[in-house]
């Protein structure tokens, strides 16, 4: 029986907020996701006080994997400092009391909206995607059902037509980010709104990386040492956005995925997406070290 | 034996299933003959009396009731029509046996040269040649080139049936089964048609007739095997019979 | 407490907070009590209760106040609160025959056993501004109060009504049950695949969000894959909740709760050859008494049975089931106010790609699809 | 001449499918001689009972039967849209002609349809899909058979296009848009995309107008001399059969009746359902 007299006002949650039974059943259906590297396990995906679809998967992935010791890292759109990063960072420090960093090397959790960091991760670090449509095949068809039978049985004809499609009306395929890719040979991903930039660090990396979709209630996983191949035509390559000739007008750096500014005169500015990369590299050309932000 | 083609006590009835009770008809009983290679026999007789019965047992648009019918192959085995599996009928039928009956059936649409060519085609022509070879036939048939490329559906009568007549030819088969070729066909039509046969003869293939035109089977057969009520009444020399 | 990183984002959203409590209240009125949104926003607290699918009106009345009357936000809220919550027990299986009704109509017969009772209901008054609430005196509400018979009306009633559809059942006009579900799948605790048990179904729609499940439900009724529904009974009333004690393995009275529920006859589903027409059965029941939703919930509890090969959308239990929650369905909707530069990013590259190609080869012309 | 046996493409040993729970007693309840195919005791549908015959390489073997037959109910069971409650198939392009396909697991199912048949639906939009465009449904055939260079699919999807005859300027429309013979004509290029030994038509030339039927049974005819496709016709029009196939199998209420020459079938049917259908013919 509830009683109002018996509720806390502020707050006295379990550690990392989820109770330690859906804890145990998001660690159980991570377990199965990384035994089957690609496949989409179901879960139950209760409710938290973040909304649906603003990562709440990623979230219960991490709260049910965190423990006091781990150093945790939130990015949005490769940022430290978003806004939903930093409303999620509080949930889980509130909920925890685990360190938090910018530095990227220094985390041993990474949770994170639509990027992979630049910084080539390790063996000893997770990364947490947070996932809005889990479904790869939802391009192609819509029904949960359906895909779970296109799965079973490997069809994936229906997203090469699309690919084909693409190509026979835009001259090359027009998946931005989310770009569906096969993994370990078997299942397809959708490797969550990354963009393809982030695809190759998925393949055959040092790093586990963990893909929660809380709405829609699935977990996946990508196991280190796992192939992960963006589905591409023998002929018609996979290719990563064009930043050629471009460099963050911060930084200075080549080679990273660039936030594209308009400068309110008709030109066009570029500054890197991975903030904590870009400090990092500013940092050190301007002599001086970075603690990993302050 | 040298025969191309032994007939042996063949039997044909057919049974005849109604609402509530069969009904048993005699085609043919108790056909016995012999072909050489290269003979060209005739079959005689009042209608009904069971000539294309015979034929049709033969290509086994029959299903013989009793007897046998062996026919040696080009590469010299001996097959009982009668009884050979169904693929080894149609694997003769494609490549040494063919049937001519009185009226062409074809798929509509496909032009003359066409029907002709493709029974090349399906023997391993190439296509073109296989055309080329089809308009010589058209040709020979004498009918009219601009009829080539439209479809016989549309020809007179006479054309049809000499269409029909080309596209057995032109494979020369070493059995040829001929049912009333020349039925409702004009005169001058009929000399075109006996003259391909002739053609073919000289060829060396060996033929079987039904004609109800004792005219054109006297310039083309070598024997006449005569029947009344569905068995044979005699077999004699052509020249016999005239 | 760890160390913490922290940005721009950290403040601007504290200042995001102070912001939204500052419009609650900068209008100088007296603070709304929980009481009196509990007692006098009686449907909204029962609508939140229902889609937050947790029985708590006070936390309920708390959170409509915390959400400034948007009923989504607040039935998240409650949502996100019943997440925290232990699940002690379950109820042993109610049966609604007992409901201590408050209202009970049947639009199937004229006359039903027990009667109608129309109960509390504004289906039959004119909806016309009343402007005497705009200042409602104490004293004339305590004399309402006190005023005769209104009190009483609820005792007079008997202690159990028979049910409309037992009547149908006894002639042999219903079709009994398709699949005996017996077991009780907890939605919130495990993920169910297509078909849903039957269960599973109606949590997901007696949680569901009255709005969209009236759109769906009115989409069928107006011929995208009519049921011809009835509404064989609709009951609104108080239903005790037992549980089976823990030590005396004898059931345990905890408590009474207000539910509403409809029961929709629909025409027999055609196809089953050979078998004897039959009526058949939608259920519909939520928490409080939130009457559109219950019979909506009982329409697309038939609809979504629906064996017909081509489905309308209120026919597709998975369109459906996906589609009416209304945290889901808010949380995704809004997530567009979330920074999307990267995937932006990566679209505009594509674009820019596409054009580039399409001025290089301008004859592959693009088509509509 | 080889022993009759060898030369298979598909054999099918007495393949039975049954719709609904079944009783001890029906198989010997239906059939032809009860002239039903629905059990009279427990009600279930027997659509097809004990059916063998091998189709041989490079011919059309024609099944004909009114409706409720059982003849598309096979053809079904043969391209594993269904489940089949008893039987065998063998392929000889698969595992030596010596694995039975429907012990097979779904994912060895759908290899065999992917890669060595092909299907002809009667309904066009079975077998196409009208949102893919006419080439990206050839494409499809082919991606599925794990051909995925862009240039070659292109190349390939035109030239069976223009062999069915589609323009090649409708090759990257919708067949949404297209004529009942114009869909059925992508639908065989796309049965043929993979070069499959066999290829499955079930009444493929129903609702089309007479002169369309022409243009497509020709089209079939010319593909299988060019090609030397084995292939399952199915019709309940005896004038398609005979234009068609080789041979010829009747069926009736779920049982084959009759198997033979087609010219035997059509001019000296032994059956008394055989000779009612060919009495019956126009």
């Amino acid at each position: 029986m509830l009683n109002l007299r018996t509720i806390e006002r502020k707050h006295g949650y379990n550690f990392a907020f989820l109770d330690e039974n859906t804890k145990r059943e998001v660690r159980r259906k991570t377990l199965k996701a990384v035994a089957i590297p690609g496949h989409q396990v179901p879960f139950a995906s209760p409710e938290l006080p973040i909304a649906r679809g603003w990562g709440t998967g990623g979230l219960q992935v991490t709260m049910a994997i965190i423990g006091p010791d781990d150093v945790l890292k939130v990015i949005d759109q490769g940022c430290d400092g978003g806004v939903n990063a930093v409303n999620i960072r509080k949930l889980l420090v509130k909920t925890t009391g685990v360190r938090t960093t910018f530095a990227t090397g220094e985390a041993t959790i990474v949770q994170t909206r639509h990027r992979i960091p630049e910084e080539k991760l390790r063996a000893d670090q997770i990364l947490v995607l947070q996932v809005p449509i889990p479904e790869p095949l939802r391009f192609v068809e819509a029904s949960m059902a359906k895909t779970r039978e296109m799965h079973a049985e490997m069809d994936y004809s229906r997203m090469w037509v699309f690919l084909y499609e693409n190509i026979v009306k835009w001259g090359e395929i027009t998946i931005g980010a989310r770009y569906p890719s096969l993994v370990n040979g078997r299942y397809l991903i959708d490797p969550s709104p990354i963009p393809r930039w982030d695809v190759p660090k998925l393949h055959m990396a040092d790093t586990l990386f963990l893909f929660g979709a809380g709405r829609e209630k699935r977990i996946y996983a990508v196991p280190p040492h796992t192939s992960v191949e963006p589905l591409q035509f023998d002929d018609v390559p996979f290719r990563v956005e064009d930043f050629a000739g471009r460099a963050c007008l911060r930084c200075g750096a080549t080679g990273t995925f660039l936030n594209e500014i308009f400068d309110g005169r008709g030109g066009k500015l570029y500054v890197c997406s991975d903030s904590y990369n870009c400090d990092a590299v500013k940092a050190k050309r301007e002599g001086t070290t970075d603690g990993g932000g302050q | 034996m040298n025969d191309l083609l032994t007939v042996h006590g063949l039997c044909k009835n057919f049974l005849l299933h109604r609402q509530h009770d069969a009904k048993l008809l005699t085609g043919c009983s108790d056909v016995s003959f012999s072909l050489k290679p290269g003979e060209f026999m005739g079959i005689a007789g009042p209608s009904g009396a069971g000539k294309s019965t015979i034929i049709k047992c033969i290509y086994r648009t029959y299903l013989p009731s009793e007897g046998e019918i062996f026919y040696r192959t080009k590469d010299g085995r001996e097959v009982d029509l009668a009884a050979a599996p169904e693929r080894d009928i149609i694997s003769l039928r494609r490549s040494e046996m063919s049937y001519v009956s009185q009226f062409l059936k074809v798929i509509p649409r496909v032009p003359a040269v066409d029907i002709l060519a493709e029974q090349l085609v399906a023997r391993g022509w190439r296509p073109d040649g296989a055309r080329e070879r089809a308009r010589e036939y058209l040709q020979m048939m004498n009918i009219d080139p601009s009829l080539w490329d439209t479809s016989p559906v549309t020809f007179s009568g006479g054309e049809q049936q000499r269409v029909n007549l080309a596209r057995a030819l032109i494979t020369q088969p070493r059995l040829l089964l001929l049912d009333e070729p020349t039925a409702s066909l004009d005169a001058e039509t009929k000399k075109i048609v006996v003259q391909a046969l002739l053609y073919l003869k000289k060829q060396g293939s060996t033929m079987i007739g039904v004609f109800h035109d004792s005219d054109v089977m006297r310039r083309l057969v070598d024997r006449v095997f005569t029947m009344t009520g569905g068995r044979c009444r005699s077999i004699t020399r052509m020249q016999e019979v005239v | 407490m760890g160390y913490v990183a922290v940005s721009g984002g950290s403040e601007a959203i504290a200042g995001a907070e102070e912001l939204v409590k500052f419009f609650r209240l900068r209008g100088g009125s007296a603070a709304l009590a929980v009481r009196q949104i509990r007692d006098q926003q009686r449907l909204a607290v029962d609508k939140v209760m229902g889609e937050g699918s947790l029985y708590a009106p006070t936390v309920a009345a708390l959170a409509l106040k915390q959400a400034e009357g948007d009923s989504i936000e607040a039935s998240f809220i409650l949502r996100a609160y019943r997440a925290t919550q232990p699940r002690r027990y379950t109820s042993l299986a109610v049966d609604t025959a007992a409901m201590a009704i408050v209202r009970r109509i049947s639009g199937a017969f004229q006359d039903i056993p027990g009667g109608q009772v129309l109960g509390p209901t504004r289906d039959y008054s004119q909806r016309l501004v009343d402007f005497s609430l705009l200042d409602e005196k104490e004293q004339v509400i305590r004399a309402f109060l006190a005023g005769a018979g209104l009190d009483a009306a609820g005792r007079d009633l008997p202690d159990s009504f028979p049910k409309v559809v037992a009547l149908l059942r006894a002639e042999g006009l219903l079709a009994p049950p398709e699949t005996a579900d017996r077991g009780l799948r907890d939605i919130t605790r495990e993920s169910l695949g297509f078909p849903y048990p039957r269960s599973a179904k109606l949590q997901a729609l007696a949680r569901g969000e009255t709005g969209a499940m009236m759109a769906l439900a009115y989409s069928s009724i107006r011929g995208y894959g009519d049921i011809h529904p009835y509404l064989g009974e609709l009951r609104v009333g108080y239903v005790k909740l037992y549980i089976t004690h823990p030590a005396l393995a004898k059931p345990a009275y905890v408590g009474k709760v207000l539910v509403t529920e409809a029961e929709i006859i629909a025409q027999y589903a055609a196809g089953e050859k050979g078998a004897t027409p039959r009526l058949s059965l939608g259920y519909g029941l939520c928490f409080g008494h939130n009457e559109l939703k219950a019979i909506s919930m009982g329409i697309l509890d038939r609809t979504t049975r629906s064996k017909a090969p081509q489905k309308a959308p209120a026919e597709d239990e998975e369109f459906v089931l996906y589609h009416i929650d209304g945290i889901e369905a808010s949380g995704f909707v809004a997530h567009w106010k979330l920074p999307h530069y990267v995937t932006f990013q990566s679209t505009l590259d594509r674009l820019r790609r596409s054009q580039a190609l399409k001025e290089e080869a301008p004859d592959a012309e693009p088509q509509d699809d | 001449m080889a022993a009759a046996n060898d030369a298979f493409v598909l054999r099918v040993n007495r393949l039975t499918k049954r719709f609904g729970a079944g009783c001890p007693s029906c198989y010997a309840l239906t059939g032809p001689a009860g002239e039903t195919n629905i059990c009279p005791r427990c009600g279930s549908i027997v659509a097809c009972h004990d059916v063998s015959f091998d189709l041989e390489e490079g011919e059309i073997l024609g099944i004909v039967g009114e409706s409720g037959s059982g003849k598309s109910t096979l053809v079904r069971c043969l391209y594993f849209d269904e489940e089949v409650t008893d039987g065998e198939a063998f392929l000889a392009a698969y595992g030596g002609g010596r694995v039975n396909l429907f012990a097979a697991t779904a994912q060895k199912k759908r290899h065999v349809r992917n890669h060595l048949m092909g299907m002809v639906y009667q309904n066009p939009l079975l077998g196409i899909k009208p949102h893919f465009t006419a080439g990206g449904n050839v494409a499809e055939k082919l991606l599925t058979a794990d051909i995925y260079n862009y240039a070659g699919i292109r190349t390939r999807a035109a030239a069976l296009l223009t062999r069915t005859e589609i323009p090649r300027g409708r090759m990257d429309d919708f067949p949404a848009y297209f004529s009942g013979g114009m869909q059925q004509r992508v639908q065989i290029a796309k049965a043929l995309a993979n070069n499959p030994p066999l290829l499955f038509l079930d009444e493929i030339t129903i609702g089309l107008d007479l002169s369309v039927q022409a243009r497509v049974l020709d089209l079939v005819k010319e593909i299988q001399r060019e090609l030397g496709i084995a292939m399952l016709a199915v019709s309940h029009d005896l004038g398609v059969i005979r234009m068609l196939a080789d041979r010829t199998a009747v069926m009736k209420n779920g049982r084959i009746v009759e198997l033979g020459l087609t010219d035997q079938i059509l001019e000296d049917p032994q059956h008394r359902y055989t000779q009612l259908l060919v009495q019956s013919m126009l």
